[in-house]
Parts: C-alpha cells; structure tokens; sequence
C-alpha cells in the first residue's frame, strides 16, 4: 500500500501489539501516514483502522477533530499563520495580508504549483516573538512583510534547490 | 433515601440519584435533550437547568449532573434556570432549518416541544444559518444533518449501547458531524434505535418518510410478533396501513429498544399480495361461507373417517387463544392434540423447557443484569435479537459472555468462544453442573473448567440456549444446571430462545406426549384426509415426507395472512387478520403471557385501492378487503364459543388451566401473567441416531430471510443472506471449492446450489443459513445430517 | 533586569541552547531526587510538596499538595502521571522556554512527583507545534535513563517509572486535563464528565495525575531545599515560590522572565518588559492568558499573586501576560478572543459549540459599527448562561467578554453610538 | 226567528268570527314578530313567501301540517298527544270573557262583545292561566327526553312562581274596580287608566306577563343554546304548530288582559271600541317583541331571585299600599 | 344611585333596539343584489402555487390537524427532487365551515381562502374537492413567498447557496 512504507507500518505494528490499548496510538499513526504522503488520505484512515483493530469511523472521529491532522490534500509546506490575540496585536494580520498577496490565495488554499497551503491557527506557543508562523513545524517568529517574503523563498529553495 | 423538594413537591429518592430522576418521580418534567433513561447524563445540553434554592451548591446546576442531597430545594420556575433554558433554546434554534412542515418529526419533536415551551418564536439572530450535506446512510434511516442539535444521543445509543462502530461524530466545534465514514447502509442490526432516540427530525424512518403525522397515527400498545421475546412496540398506522413501528418507551421488557426486524419488518401487513378474501376450491367466497365450509368438512371427515383422520397444526406466530381454541376443538373433535411445531427436535425441547419452574426462567431484565453469561447453541442475534442486546448490556456492567457453539455467532459484545459440536453442547453443560464430562476431549475440557470456576462465582448468571441448538436433552442439561446452581443466595437463570411469540404456550398446550415425533407415525399410517393449517406454512418448513401428506389431504384449509405456499396451495382458505390487527395475547420466552391491543382493522390499505390516488368517492359500509377476521374469533365461531374475545378466553381457562388469568389482561396496563411449570414430559425411550459418519449438515436461521413475518417484507431485502455454504477453509480446499465457487449441497434427498464460502468452522461441519423458499431450508434447524457438497459445474 | 531576582526554574537557561544532563546536575540537579529516593518516603515528599503552598501553575491555580491528597497512592498499579504540554492559550509559553532552556527539571519533576504519587507510568503531553522542545525531551530523557535515573529500579530503590512522549496534533480543548486523558487513550478529545474524577478513573480508567510542566519542575526544588525556602522566594505572604511571567504584546521586550509570585504589575510592565511599545500608555492587560479577565490601569499596582488578582477581579492563570496600548480597540481585542475560543471549541456542549459562535457574530457587528443597544444587552445576559457550558472553555471565554463590558463599557456603546470604532479601526 | 235562536246564532258566529280572528292574529303574531326582530337587528325577515313574506304564516302552516308527526318511543303517547291541545286549548279559552267593547245591536237584539261576561271573568282567566302549565309540563314529562324534561321543571317551577307577582298585582285593580267581571273593570277605567292609577302594579303585571308566556328574558324552559327547544323539543309537525300557536296566542291573551286590567280595554276617543282593543293588544305584543329584542335571557338563580326576592314583597306592599290610598280617598270609611 | 344606573342601562337598550327599527337594515335580498366580498374574506379554499409555479403544499398535514371539522384528508410523497407533495388532497366543503383555520396553520402558504362563497350543491358528493379542483395556477395572496427558499435543506437550491445560508460545513477541512 501506498499510504506507509514498510518499514513504519512494521514499526508501527510492532507497537500496536505491544500496547494493551492499541487505539492510544491513533494520533502516532494519522502522524506518521501523514509523514509520508502530506495528508491523510481515506484510505489512510482505513489503513489506521486495520493497524489498530478498530473502525475506519473511530479513526475518522479523531482524524477530523485534530486541526493538524489535514483530511485533505495540502501542499508540500504548510504555513500556519497564528492568528490569535499576540500576533494578532501586533500586527498579524498584515502579515496574512502579505501572504495572501503574495500566494495569490486565501486562508485554507494551497499554491498552484501544490508547494504551500496558507492555514491560520491558534497560539504558537510564540507569543514572544509576535507575529509568528510555522512552515512545515519550523517556527518563524517577528514577521514582517520582509521578513515573510525572505522565508517563502528560503522554504521554495529547500524543497527544489 | 434523601427527601428534596422540587416546585414544592417533595420526592424521596434513593442516594445517588440525580436532580432530574427526582423530578421525574415527583411529576416535575425537566427539560432535557441528551439525558436519556436507558442511556444516563451527558451534560451535554445544558438544557435541565433547574435552580437550586437550599443544597451544598446553590444556584442553577444542571438537573441531570446533579445528585440529590437531603433536604434539597430546586426550583425549576426560578426566573435564572429558565433565562439558562431560554438562551439553550435560542442557541439550538439559531442554526436549526426552518423545515417542520417537511420533516417528519414533526409533531413528535422534543426540540419543536421545547422551543414552544421555552417561548423562542423570533430568531435574534442576524447570521446566516449552518448547512451540512447529509449522508445516504441506507434504506432504513434518513439524514437531515442541518437539523441536528448535537445531543449525542445517537451516538451513544449505536455505539455504547447497540454495539455499533459505524456510526459516530467527526469533526469538531460547530461543525460537529453525525454520520458514518463513507455513506451507505448503517450495519448495525439495531440501527433503527436511533430514529427513537433523536429529538430532532435528523434521524428519521425512512421506510415511512412522509407518510403520516404522528397525531394521525392510530397506536395501541403491542407485542412485537416476530420471535420469542415479546419485546414492547407501539406500532402506528393510518388509512388501514401500518406505517411503522417504534418501541414502547417504557424500561421493561426491552429497556425501549428494538432490533431492526422488529421494527422495519412490518411490510408484510401491507403487501398488495396479502390474501384478503375466503377461497373455497379455487372459488372466491365470503369469510362466513368459508367458516362454515371448514366446519361441515372436518366435522364431516371425523364422522366418517374417525377423528385420527383429522390433523390440526398450530402456530407460533398465532395467538395464544387461537392456538387454545385450535386445542379445544381437537379435543371436541376426539382427534390428537395439534401439531404446534413440524421440527420434533425444537418441539421437544420447547415442551420440556415450558414445564420448567417459573423462577429458573430469565427474563430480559434478568439477561441484562446478569454477572455471567453462557450462550450455548444458540445464535441470539438470528433467533431472538434483543437478546444479543441484553448481552451487551450486561457486558458493559462487567459481565463475562462466554459462547459455547460450532458457528462463528456473531454478538454485539465481547465474547469468549469455545467451538463445540452441537451434539456435545449437552454433554457440555452436564460438566458445568458437576458432570465428569465424558466424551469430551482435553482441549474443551480446559476452557470449560475455568466457565466452570467462573459460573461458580456467579451470583446472577444467565444460560441461554435455544430450542433448535439443544433439543430435548440439551434443554434438559440446561435446567438441571441452573436448577442445580439455584441457592437463596445466587439466582441462576436459563433462557431458551424459541421460534415464535406464541411458542410458550404452544409448548405448554401440547400434550405431553411427544406429539410431533408422534406425527410421522401418522403420516405413515396414510389416515390422514384433513389438513388444517393455523397460520403456519408446513410446505416451506417441513419435509417432503410431511408434505407430501398435507398435500394429498381430501381437505386442506390454511387460515392465514400472509402469502404463503401453503395458502398457494390450500383449497379451503380463510382470511385471518394479522397480529396488528386484533386483540389477543403472545406468551414470551420465560412464559408471560403478554396482550396486546388492535391497531388497525383488516383491510386493503388506501394506497392500493386508490392506486396512490385518493380513495374512491363513494360511500360504503364495507371496507375493501377487510373480510379478514381474527383466527381466534373463526374458531371460536367455529366452536360456537360467543362473547368475542373475552368469551373465548373464559372458555381457554375453562378447558387449560395453566392459562388461568388470560381473561384478565390488558394490553395498555402492560399485564403479564407467568405461566406455571409443570409435569415434565418423560425422556424418549430412544436417543437421537447416532452422528451420521462424513461431512455434516448444520443449519440456522439468519436475522431476516427465516422467520415468517419480516420475510415478507420487501424493505428488510438488504439484510437477507447469500444463500451460502460455509466449511472449514481445509474442508473447502479437500472438496476441491474455491471461496465463491458453486457447490451442489445435498441432504435427506434434498439438494440445492449454494455460493461455497470458508468460515472459521469445525471440520467435517457443513453449514447453511436458512432462507424460506429454498429446498434445504425444509430441514429442521439444529439437528444434523449427513450431508454432501460437490462442485457445480456450468452456469 | 534591574532588580536582582531568584532564579530557580530558569537557573540554567541561556539564550538559544538547551542544558545537558552535565550542565543540569552541576546545577545541582537530581538532588531533589536522590534526597527523595534515598531519603524520604513518597507521603513525606507528598507533605513538604503540601507544606510549600505550591500552587498549579497550569491555570487553575489549585494546590497541588491538595490535588495529590486525593490520589490513590495504596492502589494497584496502573497508577499515571500525565505531564500537561498542551500549552495552546494564546499569550502563554513559558512551558516550551522552560522545557527548552532546561528539560531535564520535568523529567526530575515527573520522577520525584511520580515516586512521591506512586505512579508506575508517565506520559508527557506536548503539543504539535513544540516539535524542537518534544525532541530536546526525548533527548533528555535517553540521557536520564543512560544515568539510570528512569527505568527500573531507579538509583537502585525498588521504585521504577517509565516515560513517554506523547505528540498531540492541535487543538486547544486538550489542555482540558479529561479530554487530554481522552486524546492519550485515542479516543475524541472531549472533557469527560467528572465524577469519576482523573484521580479516580482517568487514564484507561486508571487513577492519574494532571499536572502542569512548570508545576512539576518546581516539585524537585521544594524536595531539595525544602518547603520553607520556596515560600520564601514569593513576595507575597500568600504566595509560593517564583512563577515564568510570559509576556507578549504591546511591550517593548516580550521575553519570558521567571519572578517571584506577588512581584507586582506595574513592575513586570514598566521594568522587565521595558514599558509600552512606541511611548505609548497602559491600557489594559490579560494576566494570566486569554482566558483572564482584563485588567486596566487602575490595577497596575497589584501584586501577581493568585489570591490578589482574584480580588482585583481577574486570575494569575498562566502568568501569560499579554499588554494593551491606549490605541488599541478592546472590543476588537475581546472580537480576537472570542473568534479562538469558538474555533478551538470541542463542540460538546450547547453553550460553547452554538453560544461562543453567536456572541463572535455580535461581537463583529459591534465592531463593525453596525450593533444595536439590543446587541449589547443580549452579550450581557450571555456571561452568565455560557458560564454554565460542561468544561472551563466556555467560562474561560467569558473571562475577557465580562470584563469588557465592566471594565470598557462605554467604549462599546461608543462604537455603538458613532456607527463606528472610536479608536478608528476596525 | 225566535230572538233565542237568532241569540245562539249570533253567539255561534260570534265564536267562529272570534277564533278564526283570533287564530289568524297569532299567525301573523309570528309574522309581525319575526319581521319586527328582524328590523330591530337590521335584518330584512321574511321576504320570499308572498309580499314582505305576508304569506310566511300560511306557509308555515302548510309546512307543518306536511310533515312527518314522530312520537319518540319511550314517550307516553296518550300524554304526549294531549299535551299540545292543552296548551292551545287554555289559551283560546280565555277570549271567551275578554270584552271587546260596548254591546251593539245587531239585528234588533243587543250584542255582547264578549261571549261570556262573567262576573268573576278575572279569576277565569287566572285559573286558565295556571291550567296553561299543565300543557308544558305535561308535554316535556311525557316525552322522556332529558332536553324536554328539563324544560319543563323549569317552566313549572317558573310559571308557578310568577302566578304569584301576577295575581297580587292584579288584586289592586280588583280592588279600585270593586269587581271581577272584566267589562266592570274596563268601564272603572272610564277616567283613568289603572295604569296610571297603579303604576307598579302595571309593571309587576308586564313582567309577570312575560315570564309566563315564557318569553325572553324568562325563556328558560326552551332556551336552545341549552336546552335545544326545552319542554317541546321532541314535538313535530302540527303538534309543535299547536305549542306554537299556544304560545302566541297566550302572547295575545295577556295582551289583552294588560289592555283589559290597566288600559282601559276598548275605551278610547273617536274609533270604534273593538278596533281600540285590537290597537291596544297590538301595542302590549310590540312590546313583548322589543323586549326580546333588547333583553338577553335570565340565569336561572336571577329568575327565582327577582321573583322571590322582589317581585314578590314588592306586589304584596303594593297591595297593601293601594288598599290603604283607596280607603283614605274613599275617605277612611 | 346604583338603582337608577341599572334602571337607566336597561331602558338605554330599550332605547337602541327602538332607534334601531328605523334604521336601513344591513342585510341585503342575495341574490337579487350582491354584494363585491373583501379580499379577506374567508370562503372557498384554494391551493396555490410558489412564484415558479410549483405546488406550494408540503402536504405537512398541518391544515388537516387545524381543521375543527375534519373536512380535511391528504395523503404526502415525496418527489424526485427532494419536494414533499400531496399525492392527494381531498376538502370536503360540505362540511367545512370557512373559518379560516387551515389558512392560518398552513406554513407555505399554499392553502388560500377566497372570496367565492356561492358554491351551494344539492349533491353533498360533489362537494368533495380534490386537489385537482383545489389547485390554481398563480401565487394567491403573498405572491413571493417560497417556503423551500426559506427551509434550509436544498431543496430549492443547493445547500449553503441561499442568501440565508453559509455553505455546508466539511467537518474534515483543512481550516482549524
């Protein structure tokens, strides 16, 4: 199958039989799936459910509760613009402003070219650093427009040098 | 028992019970959507604000998360509780669809309730409302997503309680989405549960989608007549056609649960085949020519041929007083008792298991608060769902389910299994009560000691078998262990699932000669020139050997309502009315006589004598097709027994008097009487024949497609079985069958082509799931044949 | 950074680097440790922890000495101990600086705190997004079991623990200590109905114990240097030991200070953040996280104390303390709040799924200029009501809402009165 | 022709002159007070049967006599035959000492306008209007019907009760007259009527009037919103045309005896006597109709109330009062 | 004084009942004149049709539970598109009353009363109206009312595209 290689799936079937509660892994393996192919897919969802002995709609239950959990195709980076009370006084929505000029798309939409997915989200846990976001779990803190325009290139560079 | 006030009524409930039961007990309503008898508090509502005046937490509390505390005063007319209810209102209101008139809660709606109640009739709101897409979630349950208002109750009714894992809340917020993973059909055999339990339209019957309002509906209380159990129903009806079937809220018996058959099964009562009009010799005729017909003919081959000329068949799916009746005239007649069950095995071990104490006999309340129970060869899932039900109930309070049975018996709940061949179940149970277990091998013999050490330990199991798995020695094993492990301090149970609602007291009204073993002696004897067949259809249930009699019979009359071969066949027929159609009583699996009330009077619906047009413009006192009658009242007529039901019920307790106090029911106080024991039938001289050598034929029934009723109803289509072979995949293999390939299945002269299928089965066990029409399915169910498979070859 | 203050939980920190198992025992680290295990029984651990007045510093604020009363410690194994990371309340993360300046003070903790609950099995929550501070803990922990301070028998006592790493994937509603239970067990986060209490039935129906990261860290201090040392460090009578003040917002420095509990704002704001952005003035903060009711100028000389703030209407909460200028538009503000709480709501109850959506359209209306006086009164009589929703989501929402309307009333009614924002925005 | 015979056959066809007038005049009693209630409601009444509905009675009568005569099964069917022609019966004879005028001469003989001038006339038409209660009750009795009865307790308990208003105010008028033959008691009114002589007798005696011939306020015993027709309400065809007609002309009788006891009966200036009586009988029925056009109908507590509590010591002071003034004018003797 | 109040209330009356002789009478000789009935006026029901001429009746059975006289059947199905019909209605006038009940409870709108009250039979049959009778081809009153625009199930339009409506929520989207 496509959704996990080999190896993970051994691995994560050797974990699997060594909990006394297989289900507590769910968001390990959603994690893991979502490692490989960027998103989870349905039939993620149902390979999840075979690997923990449970159905496809109790995995789904979880998998749609989670906001990083992306039940949908997203691009290969992912920004997570934080859009809560710090960044958003300190000048975080001009910073979403920015992106959206700059990808020339709108909250929950992915490039084109398929390389980011603009998403807002709560708290970074970088409150500090206002205005913050993450790409791909990388931290980005004191946004400027600037700033922002260095990252995305940065980012570009590293998926196709 | 702390005492509170609630409105100034003051209540004594026992500890541990919450504001919101109290109130229920004192006549307080609460306002609530997510708490729900069977199911208990959520909280997820907020809804059963109360406010609390004099307690250790004073304010307004949720009555449903609230344990009473004595001397505790709530108001639930307190200006903050209802601000609280008020505002819950508004919130569910302000997203929920503007739709009553085309949803079909309509009229039954807790939220329409509510939001009357809580005097929300302007939306402040300015936003525009949620919307959903909804899911096709199969033919039985339609839904409306835009019209949730997330109370959870289905989820926790599918999953916790019916044992369903298909169906559940995804997303989060206020996008939180009841649905499945994919849509399509929801597996769970109880899925129909869930339009009882949803207080909005969201989850609705679709097989009655539009159909009528609930105030249109005519409604009685009823018994549920499609097996043993005599779970509570209210079935609802409307212009002479029964449009639905829901479960009587009340606890007992069923805890307001029904099982999909039950409640989705009711199309039969409908069909545009139904035969509605008397038929003598091919000719059509009225109902009074016909009774009279029925009469002179057999009264006249008694006369003539002598009374053993006369054989009589009774009906688990009858009325017990029509049965009662079918005994008397019997006995007036000089003939032998009816025949009330063609299968010898599942007749024996019924009328032994009938004459039982009434105490050793579980009831469903009894299932669900067992701390032990044993399944023994039988498949309650098929044979008596509820039961499947009360098991998991009693899983989920911690019991251990142990099944002891060759077939892989699908369950609802956990379960311990230990394959054991049917012909060793008894055996089986004869070492749990203290038996040395001869004949069993080591390796049962080690899991059945740890049962053993297990049943020991328990101190309110339940043994549940059914009359087909154990036949008459198995029944005998099991009431000698539950008699046997019975001390003051412990109450061992035995259940034992029969075919029909009415089997009880058919059991209990055979004689206790062994009167179906008995039947082949007459057949043999070639006296037989009467038939009369009481709602039952020999011609799809027995063997060719009896079959062959019945239809060489000078007389043949069959009183029934459905379509049957037997009524195909039949040239005396007589219209009855069906089991929603009149008054009378079932007797249930532990024995209690259960009444139940008419809900509608025979006839052609509208729908088919209007064409789905609007009925005919004329007036007439007749109804069309409505010269159906009760079976009781024909053969009351017959025995020129007056006085209508309660008539003929004087004369029942006249003549059986086990049945004392069958007068007295009544169907809306919910009355049960409990049968006494009785004598039990000697032994038979001769055991069964020994295990037939090679491959052996097992059958069983199947949720929907055997018993009679729900197999005439076009809607339940989806969950009939493939007509299957399953084997042991090494016995597939040494058959030289692939999975999926045709296989010729051969039996007491009998043979048919099944889809060859591997299951996790014993070896040297063919087994096939019964299916009305089907040639194999003429064999009685649970005993076992020798059997042959063999490849099919071509199309 | 004027004032000499005590560093305890921060004493290893440096700028951008995450301390060694080395560089934490030449800290002194493990000594708590070590003491406990050699020295004490886990009731004696358990009594200094009460005797220290230590306090959650996860939010609530509650005793921790209390909240370990009512655990099971003579039941049968399994007994948990869950490390709450789930650090998602905007304006909050001292958790992710601590565990990055210096994780093995949690590991320290969560053993000391687990022989001290009898615990046989730890799980650290963290949240998705402090993947750097998840691995800097793995990291610490393969160092802790190298040095024998985890596994079995640790420092040769019969006593053993194991510790996992568990990584969430979003959400706030599992900060909630039942529904982060629920999200550990795979199942949907939702708060679980209490009673059974966690202490009682919690994780896989196991008794356990939630804490907070940094109230963990300070449990192997108390051991070391005992309760009456840690009382001293706080400047209030009432309060305990130091506390990690996060602070964002309008200030010139928003970095992570760890102070003394009772150091009061008007310090924290004018010294350690290094006053108001761009010369501007103080108009109101959010003390202790989102979910804290505002403060405005009138309180800048309370001091942060659990007990003080409660009297001055609003809560330590986090100790995240996120700073307003004077041209900033509270309404807005409170609209910002309010959107978060809806979008993180688990949707399990009617007041918080139906009600916070519904307040954030009015809210948006008011901002907007286009609300009503109805508008206002309908938000007023929503407090109370949501306040009653299942968990402390809804109620921490209205924290910020309340005192909104208490405290920048006529500022509201301003945007009401003028069609639009007085300040203008918006 | 001997002027006995020429007497009797002046008296006969005096009589057959009287009941056919008579009988008439309560069928267009009913046309007059449908068409009359109909103005009073701004309606138009009978218009269809002849013109402004003249005809109506005729109809009406030949619509009765057509149909179908039902006598409930459970009826005593001796009584209930019997009833209705009681009722008739008392009111029609009553005319026979209602004075109509002056004698005249006809054909050489004088001629009574009045069949019978009895000398206790008064008493005779208070004793047939006790015997009028027997009609009602009797019919309501025998119908053995729940309705019928009911209305005919109350008639009973309400014809008997108001007898007593009626006679006491009419025992002033005895008294100032010094007779009981009616034609006495008109010629005693040659000055004044009594009714300005004894005002509150003269209302005492309308509302006794009314009340027995059960006509609105004092309907009770057929009041239909309660009782569908009350004692007649099992009565078809000709048999409730007699209860009809019994009623309207009882309308007519008590008419005439208010004409006869307080306004002087045929005295009057310029037009012949009898055409002053008919004026006068006239008057007291578009009365009777205005009153059931104004007044709602009574509870029946407030029927007995006013009787027993006013009515009632109200006549009896009257009558004591009237005594006492007549005897100081007569100068105390 | 409270004597001469109800002695002055009663001959008041007496007073208005005499005044009210002489008056015109309202009552107008049908049919010889007629008189033109107020829009309002509550005579023969009719069925209307939705501002795309589709039938406006859900056949919600509402009509039928307001009605004091049960003149009211109907039998509901649904149709391909989703829309809830009457697969047949039936108003028995001969027993009905006019009072207007149905019109009130109807939610759609769709059951209209009329002006037209001359409809006297002498076959009581006939006055059985079925819906084909019943049924006309305009709006009636409130010409552009469309209960389906309003219901918020798609039934006129695709969920979430009404004005008054956000579009279907996707409980597994990518946004938190």
């Amino acid at each position: 199958m496509d959704v996990l290689d080999e190896k993970t799936l051994s691995e994560l079937a050797a974990r699997v039989r060594a909990y006394p509660y297989p289900r507590e892994m769910v968001v390990d393996v959603l994690r893991a799936i979502q490692e490989r192919r960027g998103w989870v897919s349905d039939e993620g969802v149902e390979l999840a459910a075979q690997l923990l002995r449970i159905s496809p709609l109790e995995v789904e239950e979880v998998a749609t509760f989670y906001d990083k959990i992306y039940r949908r195709p997203v691009g290969r980076k992912v920004i997570h613009l934080c859009d809560s009370v710090c960044c958003f006084s300190r000048g975080g929505e001009d910073i979403l402003k920015h992106l959206e000029k700059r990808l020339q798309i709108t909250l929950g939409q992915t490039t084109p070219d398929g390389m980011f997915t603009l998403l807002p989200t709560c708290c970074l846990g970088a409150c500090g650093q206002a205005p913050a976001m993450s790409v791909n779990l990388r931290l980005y803190g004191h946004l400027t427009p600037e700033a922002v325009d260095r990252i995305l290139e940065e980012e570009r560079r590293e998926v196709s040098p | 028992m702390p005492t509170l006030t609630i409105d100034g009524r003051t209540v004594s409930v026992p500890e541990g019970k919450t504001i919101l039961e109290a109130a229920e007990a004192a006549g307080v309503r609460v306002p609530h959507f997510c708490w729900h008898r069977a199911l208990g508090a959520l909280g997820a509502c907020r809804l059963c604000a109360v406010t609390v005046l004099d307690g250790p937490q004073k304010g307004v509390r949720m009555a449903c998360l609230t344990p009473v505390q004595e001397g505790m005063r709530v108001s639930t007319l307190d200006e903050s509780s209802w601000n609280m209810r008020r505002s819950v209102i508004e919130w569910l209101m302000a997203n929920h669809p503007h739709d009553c008139p085309v949803c079909d809660e309509g009229g039954e709606c807790q939220l329409q309730d509510m939001t009357v109640a809580g005097n929300h009739a302007v939306r402040r709101q300015r936003g525009r409302k949620r919307t959903f897409h909804n899911q096709d979630l199969g033919p039985f349950i339609e839904h409306e997503m835009n019209r949730c208002i997330a109370c959870y109750r289905c989820v926790r009714t599918y999953r916790d309680y019916c044992g369903g894992d298909d169906f559940g809340v995804l997303g989060s917020r206020d996008r939180v989405y009841f649905g499945r993973f994919r849509p399509g059909r929801l597996l769970s055999p109880f899925s129909g549960n869930l339009v009882d339990v949803c207080p909005t339209g969201t989850l609705t019957d679709k097989t009655s989608r539009f159909r009528a309002r609930p105030w249109d509906l005519e409604e009685a209380s009823s018994v549920c007549p499609h097996c043993a159990l005599g779970c509570a129903v209210i079935p609802g009806g409307r212009y002479r056609e029964l449009l639905r079937v829901r479960a009587d809220p009340r606890p007992q018996p069923n805890d307001g649960f029904l099982c999909d058959r039950g409640r989705f099964g009711y199309g039969y009562a409908n069909r545009a085949d139904r035969p509605r009009q008397a038929r003598l010799e091919g000719r059509p005729g009225t109902l009074a020519e016909a009774v009279a017909a029925l009469r002179e003919r057999v009264e006249g081959i008694a006369r003539q041929h002598g009374p053993e000329a006369v054989l009589l068949l009774g009906s688990a799916r009858a009325t017990v007083e029509a049965n009662a009746l079918l005994s008397l005239w019997a006995r007036r007649l000089g003939a032998a008792d009816p025949v009330f069950d063609l299968a010898a095995r599942r007749d024996g071990a019924a009328r032994i298991f009938a004459r039982a104490a009434p105490a050793l006999r579980a009831t469903l309340a009894d299932v669900r608060q067992a701390d032990l129970t044993l399944v023994c060869g039988a498949d309650p899932l098929a044979e008596g769902p509820l039961l499947a039900l009360a098991l998991r109930q009693a899983a989920r309070r911690g019991a251990a389910v142990r099944v002891i049975d060759p077939r892989p018996v699908p369950l609802v709940c956990e379960a311990e299994r230990l394959p054991l061949a049917p012909t060793l179940v008894p055996e089986a149970l004869r070492f749990l009560a203290g038996g040395n277990g001869a004949g069993l091998s080591q390796e049962v013999l080690q899991p059945l000691a740890e049962t053993k050490r297990l049943f020991d330990a328990a101190r309110r199991p339940v043994v549940i078998g059914s009359a087909e798995g154990l036949g008459p020695d198995g029944v005998r094993a099991l009431l000698a262990l539950v008699a046997g492990a019975s001390r003051p301090d412990r109450d061992a149970k035995a259940a034992l699932l029969l075919p029909g609602p009415s089997s009880f007291a058919c059991a209990r009204l055979a004689s206790a000669v062994p009167n179906a073993q008995d039947l082949r002696r007459r057949l043999g004897g070639g006296k037989i020139r009467a038939v009369v067949a009481l709602e039952v259809d020999p011609l799809a249930e027995a063997p060719p050997a009896v079959t062959g009699v019945i239809e060489k019979a000078e007389l043949f009359a069959a009183l029934d309502y459905l379509p049957t071969a037997t009524v195909g066949r039949a040239n005396l027929f007589l219209p009855s009315a069906g089991p929603y159609e009149q008054d009378g009583a079932f007797c249930d699996f532990a024995g209690r006589l259960r009444a139940f009330a008419r809900v509608l009077r025979p006839g052609t619906p509208i729908l088919h004598t209007g064409k789905g047009n609007h009925p005919p413009r004329t007036f007439s006192p007749d109804v069309p097709g409505g010269d159906a009658a009760p079976a009781w009242e024909i053969l009351a007529e017959i025995l020129g027994i007056s006085g209508g039901l309660s008539g003929a019920r004087a004369e029942i307790e006249k003549a059986f008097s086990f049945l004392q106090g069958l007068a007295g029911l009544r169907a809306d106080a919910r009355d049960e009487r409990v049968l006494p024991g009785g004598e039990p039938p000697a032994p038979p001289g001769a055991p069964a024949g020994p295990e037939p050598a090679g491959l052996r034929l097992l059958l069983s029934d199947p949720f929907v497609g055997w018993e009679p009723l729900s197999a005439h109803a076009a809607v339940l289509e989806v969950l009939r079985p493939e007509d299957a072979v399953y084997l042991n995949p090494a016995e597939l293999a040494r058959l030289g069958l692939a999975p999926g390939a045709r296989a010729r299945v051969e039996a007491q002269e009998l043979s048919e082509i099944r889809v060859a299928r591997a299951a996790d089965l014993p070896p040297g066990l063919a087994w096939v799931v019964r299916r009305r029409g089907s040639a194999l399915s003429r064999l009685p169910a649970g005993e076992v044949f020798a059997c042959r498979v063999a490849r099919e070859e071509g199309a | 950074m004027s004032r000499e203050v005590p560093r305890v939980l921060f004493a290893n920190r440096r700028p951008g680097l995450t301390a060694s198992l080395a560089e934490f025992e030449r800290g002194g680290g493990y000594r708590g440790l070590r003491r406990a295990v050699a020295e004490l029984s886990p009731a004696e651990v358990r009594r200094l922890v009460a005797d220290s007045g230590l306090r959650g510093r996860g939010g609530a604020g509650f005793p921790t000495g209390v909240k370990w009363s009512f655990f099971p410690h003579d039941a049968p194994p399994d007994k948990y101990l869950v490390a709450n990371c789930d650090e998602m309340e905007p304006g909050t993360y001292k958790d992710g600086e601590l565990i990055l300046a210096d994780p093995h003070q949690l590991v320290e903790g969560l053993i000391v705190s687990a022989y001290a609950l009898g615990a046989n099995r730890a799980t650290v929550f963290i949240r998705y997004d402090y993947e750097r501070a998840a691995c800097a803990l793995e990291r610490a922990l393969a160092e802790a079991r190298e040095a024998g301070y985890l596994g079995e028998h640790i420092l040769g006592s019969d006593f053993s623990l194991e510790i996992h790493v568990h990584r969430s994937a979003g959400r706030y509603i599992l900060g909630e200590e039942t529904a982060l239970l629920n999200g550990l067990e795979g199942r949907r986060p939702n708060p679980r109905l209490r009673p059974p209490f966690p202490a009682q039935k919690g994780l896989f129906g196991r008794p356990t114990n939630v804490q907070n990261v940094e109230t963990l860290a300070c449990v192997p201090h108390i051991v070391a240097h005992g309760p009456q040392w840690f009382r001293g460090l706080a400047r209030t009578p009432e309060g305990a030991g130091t506390k990690l003040f996060g602070l964002s917002g309008h200030l010139e420095r928003t970095e992570c200070f760890e102070l003394p509990i009772g150091t009061p704002l008007r310090e924290i704001v004018e010294e350690w953040g290094g006053g108001v952005w761009r010369g501007r003035r103080f108009k109101a903060c959010l003390p202790g996280g989102a979910s804290t009711p505002f403060l405005d100028a009138r309180a800048l000389d309370v001091p942060m104390d659990f007990t003080a703030l409660e009297k001055a209407g609003s809560r330590l909460g986090t100790a995240g303390v996120t700073v307003f200028d004077d041209r900033t538009c509270m309404l807005r503000v409170t609209h910002n709040l309010i959107s978060f709480f809806a979008r993180e709501s688990c949707g399990f109850c009617t007041p918080c799924r139906e009600g916070l959506p519904m307040v954030r359209e009015c809210l948006a209306r008011l901002e907007a200029g286009r609300g009503t006086l109805d508008d206002v009164d309908w938000l007023k009589e929503q407090v109370p009501r949501i306040n009653l929703s299942f968990c402390a989501l809804a109620q921490g929402a209205m924290g910020p809402l309340s005192s909104l309307l208490a405290l920048f009333g006529d500022e509201v009614l301003d945007h009401v009165g003028r069609g639009r924002c007085p300040l203008g925005e918006g | 022709m001997s002027p006995a015979l020429l007497s009797a056959l002046l008296t006969t066809a005096h009589v057959a002159v009287l009941l056919g007038a008579v009988l008439t005049a309560a069928a267009y009693l009913v046309w007059f007070e449908r068409k009359l209630l109909a103005r009073m409601q701004l309606r138009l009444g009978p218009n269809r049967a002849g013109w402004a509905g003249l005809l109506q009675p005729l109809a009406d009568v030949i619509k009765l006599l057509c149909k179908e005569d039902v006598i409930p099964a459970a009826a005593d069917r001796t009584v209930y035959r019997l009833a209705p022609a009681l009722t008739a019966l008392s009111a029609i004879l009553a005319f026979a000492v209602i004075p109509l005028g002056e004698p005249v001469q006809l054909f050489g003989l004088e001629h009574q306008l009045v069949i019978s001038d009895l000398s206790v006339g008064a008493l005779f038409l208070l004793g047939l209007s006790s015997l009028s209660v027997y009609g009602v009750t009797l019919g309501g009795f025998a119908s053995s019907s729940k309705y019928a009865l009911l209305g005919a307790l109350r008639a009973l308990a309400q014809m008997i009760s108001y007898e007593l208003p009626l006679g006491l105010s009419l025992a002033p008028v005895f008294l100032l007259a010094g007779s009981l033959s009616l034609s006495d008691i008109v010629r005693a009114q040659a000055d004044f009527p009594f009714a300005v002589l004894c005002p509150v007798s003269f209302v005492l005696f309308v509302i006794g009037a009314l009340a027995e011939a059960r006509r609105t306020p004092f309907d009770l015993p057929e009041a239909e919103s309660e009782l569908v027709a009350g004692y007649h309400t099992e009565y078809s065809g000709m048999r409730f045309g007699l209860y009809f007609v019994g009623e309207y002309l009882n309308m007519l009788v008590l008419g005439s005896m208010g004409t006869v006891f307080f306004w002087g009966g045929w005295l009057g200036p310029g037009l012949p006597g009898p055409l002053w009586f008919a004026l006068k009988v006239g008057l007291f029925c578009f009365v009777f109709v205005w009153v059931r056009a104004t007044l709602p109908r009574l509870r029946y507590d407030q029927l007995m109330r006013l009787n027993w509590r006013w009515l009632l010591p109200l006549a009896l002071i009257n009558l004591v009062l009237t005594a006492a003034g007549a005897w100081l004018l007569r100068g105390g003797v | 004084m409270k004597l001469w109040r109800s002695i002055r209330g009663t001959l008041d009356a007496f007073w208005i009942t005499l005044r009210t002789l002489f008056r015109r009478p309202a009552t107008i000789a049908w049919p010889e004149k007629r008189r033109a009935p107020a829009e309002r006026f509550r005579a023969r029901i009719v069925l209307t049709r939705d501002p795309q001429g589709k039938e406006r009746c859900v056949a919600c059975y509402l009509c039928s539970a307001a009605c004091p006289v049960s003149c009211i059947s109907m039998q509901s199905a649904e149709a391909p598109d989703g829309r809830r019909y009457a697969a047949w209605f039936r108003i028995n006038f001969a027993r009905c009353i006019f009072c207007g009940l149905c019109a009130e409870a109807c939610p759609t709108r769709a059951i209209q009363m009329t002006p037209d009250y001359e409809m006297c039979r002498r076959d009581p049959l006939s006055l059985l109206y079925e819906k084909e009778d019943l049924l006309i081809d305009g709006p009636g009153k409130d010409p552009h009312y469309d209960f389906y625009r309003h219901a918020g199930i798609g039934v006129a339009a695709p969920r979430g595209t009404l004005p008054g409506e956000r579009p279907p929520e996707d409980p597994g989207s990518l946004l938190p």
